[in-house]
């Protein structure tokens, strides 16, 4: 069978315990391995008890894994906390300095004095992180020159820490040939000869994905976990021509997005929860005057402030009903790091395309996660620009009646053919008129507009048997433990079918439809408490499903899920 | 190509729609007064974008044959910057009223202020919500016995209003506005001329312009012995004597009470500049070799 | 059969014409007779054609009415707009001086020559309003002494006024007793010997239920249609010991709501759907904190600014699942301007005892119209306050898990048991605790709390027969039209069976649920393209329903929807 | 009933929860002398309210043992106004960071200003948003090179921040605050004597409390070299003197800028006032008789 590491490093943070997982899954990712790794921040800003876990293995993986394989506690507290996640005959790396001698018989402990050799061998507390990647990698089988290497690129900039960082690697190498016991060796993992490799978070993703779509203005305002892709593109959009405004605050960011929008640009912005509850009112205005806009929201748990470092999929019912008024709009959720970037092309795409304001869902642990994922490839997705009037047009009508309900559009600076948008009801030359036959002709226009973004090919993934038992249904984030629990019931000859809607709005119900008329049984599975996704289900098709909910803050395990389906079939197999 | 330089009079700004405002109203001086102004800098209707909030100020845009945005209550400056900075080109206009000004939409008034955003941004003040029939305003003065009134505002505050209305002028001062002018609808040369400049600022140019309600609150009478020019030789260069003035002043001051040079928000964080798609496959690929 | 009239008054904004409607309708009611009375206002502030239209009736009325009985145009051009709308066999009174002679051969024409009758015999433009009144009265038989007596108690203190009004009344039923030929004379409406009653628009009748639910705290912004509850409060709320806050901003005024909420009083805003849209954040903090607060949302044309003078049910949606999160709260609808008052009386009930936000439903023609209704009678409605903490707790948990899900609060400056409420997730004593097992139980205990209201009494009404060929579902203002198309269908011995859900959210599913049992096919009226209501239900219930909807900003009439009845059922009859 | 009078001490108004701040913080500075004023005025905790928006700042609340509202993001105001209306006998402290109070927040600013809601208004000013890791706020200084500052703030102001900083004396002097002071978490007593005047003004008390982040943005070399008292005899009485110090002023001077006397919001407007259900019975039913 093939390797498959879980690997959890828990301490103090603000002791450089998160960069550990940086700087292993880079390493490993270099290596041709797949890595998926996610930290939990603490609720201070500093210190308090962290954490940071890897799950590296030689074939793709969709989760962060489960029970662990190895566990390095750098202190007592943090030793206390994940002990319990230790899967019996795993390994348990301890700092002597800092825990007492471990309870557990049915694990392998070993103390690795960390602290005791930055005191004594290295002399600065600097490259602790270093030291116990080195630890790490040495037992995962990774070739010391590899490491060093690795090492060295990393601190390129860095000269004056290079040496300290090398010292840190032998040592770590050192200690972990010398006095860790071959109980304690994990299975090693070879070198892969793999397609080329990034390491993104989500937010990295969307960021990217953004830039590759053409974005040239992002208007945004910082909030937990949605404020890396403003930090990233404040960076980097500017070499591609963009500009990045952090505003006062997020209906402020929307107005400037639709503001540029009207301009004529690709406009972007992110926020989560609360933010996208603020922009509502613009939402609105967005359908209304017919204008691409990009809205990526990345959500955490809620209601309210809720549990901002946390992961949840409550905001779905928000991203599609959220408006006043029969007010259409287009809802994707990529599901896994690197859906996130080609998805954001989509979504770029579908709003140019159908004149519409997008709704983009991430979560938490899908956007501060981080994998290791072939590298994107721009050119797989080509770039749609919005219909514009013709050359010579005199007679223009913005909101023109078409058969697609799509209407050419006039750019200011472009086009001679100024007209006036407005958020009240309009006629075709976009006059004001709020007669009943105008309401109801342009109603219907905008809401068959957006709903033929059904047909859009590509947006709806299913797998498994042609006809399946049980029949699961689950969208963004939380497919990735899905997936893998899929393939395990499958090893088990259990009977399941997955579909992964990735446009939630315009439901596909085609698909919907005939997948569940394959399956006996549909379950939707999804991190909220509501079943927001079965609701909408139900609503469009009226065919009952049943739910699997989770509302912890914490994604599904694959585990978790495998064990609702041996709970839910296993009983023929 | 050579191409002939088209002349434009103000007329050649009017749209099809006819104004819908009641006759008297005092935004029928202000948009006449744009279109002169636009008409004296000979602009090119389809470089002009006048984007506006909800009020009956706010349909001004309707009757301006440039491109319009007529957005919701509130958010005229983050949509206008919006504009400004996707395309630094374009001539943004943000107009509205004291109350998508300063009440809803007050919030976003210093920060176009501090940034400097390149756009006019002309407020009708007619120190009421008329548009909602008559309540009263941020900039509502609390003794009103003396001028017609409508039924909300005497159902809003049956005994008066009790908060001290804004100081849109000394507000705006204190923001850091690069721009600061007062003018009178019914004084449209002035108007003509402040807009003009306005126009012309590289930067955040606000205007209060006066302009009554002649049906939920007709201040004509009032205004007219309450408006003077700005004192003789008055120095448009300095903040702290304009702050003043606006704390002190005992009449309404018209004219340009502040300017002063600045960079302006797409010169500091800059603009959209149209790039190649190679241009940007080039950067892409150099920001995923970081990831590699 | 009973008599029942339509009459609409048309002519130009600003010449009294609206008061016209509001003077016959305070005479009609004070006659006993039932009144429903509407206008148009025009879209521009003054000027403009406009309209108002009295339906008039010795029984219960329901809806504006349909088809003209009497039409008087006071010029051309509005004749021209109504004269359609005239029922064959109508009558007609036009001013001869402003309007060409009419060309309608089917209906009674009649010169009322308005203007000239002002200028030559009254010689002030003013009570032209009361004249048009007087001709109207004594064509549908009011007694010319009931019509003086009427006229000099409304002009009691405006007594400069009064001879010119009394002249008015004088010259309108001696030309309409001379000039107008007996073919032209309506069935007469005899004096009722009615329960007292009271003329009322719905906004005036939520205003006055919020004042006799115990409102002490209001804060608003203005915004049509929703305005005139926050003036009736301004000017009426301080006698009961009340405060009305005019705010900067739709967020602002929920702020202030949940802010006197928490300090222990009843609190209340109203708005329409863009202020909703803006008041999304904020309700899920009220939700969160477990605050009660009532939000009286009057609908309008949506989306974004939309039609503001017009109506639609549009923001259902928004109204249940506008929120980050899963955060519910309930949601009611009253079906007429009596419900107005008795619902929100119930709604700050519900609010102060599921400590919960509450929105209250209503569109502007519900809002907006008036209509002769019994008197009120506060003491129907026996008040609520939320339950508090009991005296010599020393133990307070603000958030303490009981079976009902309803905790004990504590008001400032009241109890000794001082918390700090935040929308962070919380545990019981209401200390911000992310883990997962809190936010697990706290997000059921708010989710049941919520769901239990479900089992409150008196939100669904259901009428027609026990079983049924067609079951209608309706809501809010969409009801009065269904009633009276369902009354007319069972004349016809049509099979038809209405339910009335008063609570939308949480859904009363059981009801429904039962209701569409008793049916053999359910059609769900509402005001809107997308079929909001329908959508719920289905959602919940998993049942196909058909959608009957309308989207052009004017009600339902009776007759449309009995002419759908009909097409649904009629071939059977 | 003769009730023995309690004499509090500033420990008697901690919570049962530690501050989550990291150490050095200087909200630490604000919460104690919050503690200490509340002791010196001897106030009942069961009649404080203190509401914060979201912010480290915002969490001080929870660690004062009165009545403590956490609200969400920038709308401590308007919250604060509603409690202080619906029971004028509470004291109520509104506190939050620069971020909640001028950039989501300060549309509210102007509005309690000019009401002049009875409440005191504490900014935790770190000149920037520390809980979500250090970007620019509207306080942020356009030069910063010489401090310690947040990866946040280097990626989104790669060059620099290039707006002008909002001028939050001068902003609330020309919306008319009532009473304007500025104080350093360092130099606690001023801070508690400050918030004592405030707790005791009548109307809407601000005070813009620099208070430095230590992990974001540690400021506070700067501070010590920055701040000064206000010049000797300063008069608190002129607002004009004021803004014109506000604008001008080279050293950032603590102490108490203006203060002048005003009707309060509660009593201009009124406050909720208990009532029998036998009066609002009577109100009803004259109100009822005038729709007969
Ligand atoms: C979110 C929202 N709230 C309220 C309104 C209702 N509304 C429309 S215009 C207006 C105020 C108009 O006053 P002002 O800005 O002074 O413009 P004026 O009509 O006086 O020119 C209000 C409150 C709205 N359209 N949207
Ligand atoms: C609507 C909304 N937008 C954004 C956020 C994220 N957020 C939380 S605190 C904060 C700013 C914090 O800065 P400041 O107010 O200065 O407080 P500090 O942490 O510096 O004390 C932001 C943007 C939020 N909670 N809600
Ligand atoms: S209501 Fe007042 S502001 Fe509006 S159009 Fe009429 S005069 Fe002008
Ligand atoms: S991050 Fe800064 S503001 Fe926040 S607690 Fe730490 S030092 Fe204080
Ligand atoms: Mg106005
Ligand atoms: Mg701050």
């Amino acid at each position: 069978m093939a390797v498959d590491l879980t690997i959890r490093v828990a301490g103090e943070n603000g002791e450089g315990l998160l960069s550990v997982g940086v700087v292993a899954s880079q390493a490993f990712a270099r290596m041709g391995l797949n890595v998926y790794s996610f930290n939990t921040p603490p609720a201070e800003i500093k210190g308090g008890p962290s954490m940071v876990q890897l799950r590296v293995s030689d074939h793709p993986v969709h989760s962060q894994g489960d029970a662990l394989d190895l566990l390095m506690a750098w202190n007592q507290e943090n030793h206390d906390r994940h002990i319990g996640s230790l899967k019996s005959g795993g390994l348990l790396l301890y700092d002597p300095g800092e825990c007492r001698p471990p309870e557990r018989s049915d694990v392998t402990a070993v103390a690795v004095p960390l602290n005791q050799i930055i005191r004594e061998q290295i002399r600065n507390p600097r490259p602790k992180n270093v030291l116990a990647f080195a630890v790490l990698a040495s037992l995962i089988g990774v070739p010391r020159g590899f490491a060093e290497t690795f090492v060295r690129q990393k601190f390129q900039k860095r000269a004056d820490l290079l040496p300290l960082n090398l010292t840190a690697v032998e040592r770590g190498y050192q200690f972990a040939q010398e006095c860790i016991p071959a109980a304690g060796k994990l299975a090693p993992l070879a070198p892969q000869d793999a397609a080329p490799r990034v390491i993104l978070t989500g937010n990295q993703a969307v960021a990217l994905g953004a830039m590759a779509a053409g974005l040239q203005f992002f208007a945004g305002y910082p909030i937990t976990p949605a404020s890396e892709i403003m930090e990233f593109l404040s960076q980097h959009l500017a070499a591609c021509g963009g500009v990045v405004v952090q505003s006062e605050d997020e209906i402020s960011s929307l107005a400037a997005v639709i503001g540029a929008s009207f301009a004529g640009r690709k406009a972007a912005t992110a926020t989560s929860g609360p933010g996208l509850a603020l922009m509502v009112e613009l939402l609105g205005l967005a359908t209304m005057q017919e204008l691409p806009a990009v809205i990526i929201n990345v959500q955490r748990g809620g209601p309210s402030t809720g549990l901002p470092t946390r992961t949840e999929q409550g905001d779905l019912d928000l991203a599609v009903y959220g408006r006043h008024g029969d007010a259409p709009r287009i809802v994707l959720a990529p599901t896994n790091v690197e859906e996130c970037f080609y998805d954001t092309m989509h979504a770029f795409n579908l709003a140019e395309k159908y004149q519409t304001p997008v709704i983009l869902l991430s979560d938490q642990h899908l956007a501060q996660r981080s994998e290791a994922v072939p590298r994107p490839d721009p050119a797989r997705v080509p770039l749609v620009r919005r219909r514009t009037v013709a050359e010579g047009t005199t007679d223009f009508r913005r909101y023109a009646l078409t058969a697609d309900g799509i209407s050419p559009v006039a750019v200011p600076g472009e086009h001679d053919t100024p007209f006036v948008g407005t958020g009240l009801e309009h006629d075709e030359r976009a006059h004001i008129d709020y007669s009943a036959h105008t309401h109801e002709v342009m109603m219907r226009k905008r809401q068959n507009k957006i709903g033929n973004a059904e047909n859009e090919r590509g947006f709806v993934v299913r797998s498994g048997p042609a006809r399946a038992e049980l029949g699961l249904i689950c969208w963004g984030g939380t497919t990735g433990p899905v997936r893998e629990a899929l393939a395990a019931a499958e090893q088990q000859g259990l009977s399941v079918a997955l579909l992964v809607p990735k446009m939630l709005w315009p439901l596909p119900e085609r698909a919907i439809s005939e997948f569940m008329a394959s399956v006996d049984k549909t379950v939707v599975v999804e991190m909220n408490l509501s079943g927001q996704l079965a609701n909408l289900i139900q609503s469009r098709l009226c065919r009952p499903v049943q739910r699997l909910g989770k509302y912890s803050g914490m994604p599904f395990t694959a585990t978790e899920i495998l064990s609702f389906i041996e709970g839910a079939v296993g009983h023929h197999g | 190509m050579a191409e002939a330089i088209k002349v434009r009079k103000a007329a050649d700004y009017r749209s099809e729609t006819k104004p819908t405002w009641c006759p008297g109203c005092g935004d029928f001086g202000v948009l006449s007064a744009m279109y002169k102004a636009f008409a004296q800098l000979n602009l090119d209707p389809k470089q002009i974008v006048v984007v506006s909030g909800i009020g009956c100020s706010g349909r001004l845009p309707e009757f301006v044959g440039g491109y319009g945005f007529h957005g919701v209550h509130g958010r005229v400056l983050p949509t206008a910057m919006g504009v400004k900075l996707a395309n630094p080109e374009l001539t943004v206009v943000a107009v509205g009223g004291d109350g998508d000004g300063f009440a809803i939409g007050g919030g976003h008034v210093p920060h176009a202020a501090r940034r400097n955003v390149d756009i006019t941004y002309l407020v009708m003040d007619n120190q009421i919500y008329s548009l909602t029939k008559g309540q009263p305003s941020p900039t509502t003065p609390p003794g009103m016995a003396a001028v017609r009134v409508s039924p909300s505002m005497s159902k809003m505050a049956p005994a008066g209003v009790h908060e001290l209305p804004i100081n849109p002028l000394a507000m705006v001062l204190a923001y850091g506005g690069s721009f600061v002018a007062r003018a009178f609808s019914s004084q449209p040369n002035q108007l003509v001329e402040l807009l003009v400049l306005a126009l012309q600022h590289r930067g955040f140019a606000f205007i209060q312009a006066i302009s009554p309600c002649v049906t939920f609150y007709d201040s004509y009478d009032r205004w007219k012995e309450d408006v003077a020019p700005l004192p003789a030789g008055w120095d448009p260069s300095s903040r702290v004597r304009a702050l003043d003035l606006a704390l002190a002043e005992e009449k309404r001051h018209l004219g340009l009470w502040y300017r002063e040079e600045r960079p302006a928000y797409d010169e500091t964080i800059g603009a959209v500049r149209p790039v190649a798609a190679a241009e940007r496959a080039a950067v892409l690929e150099r920001l995923l070799d970081s990831f590699a």
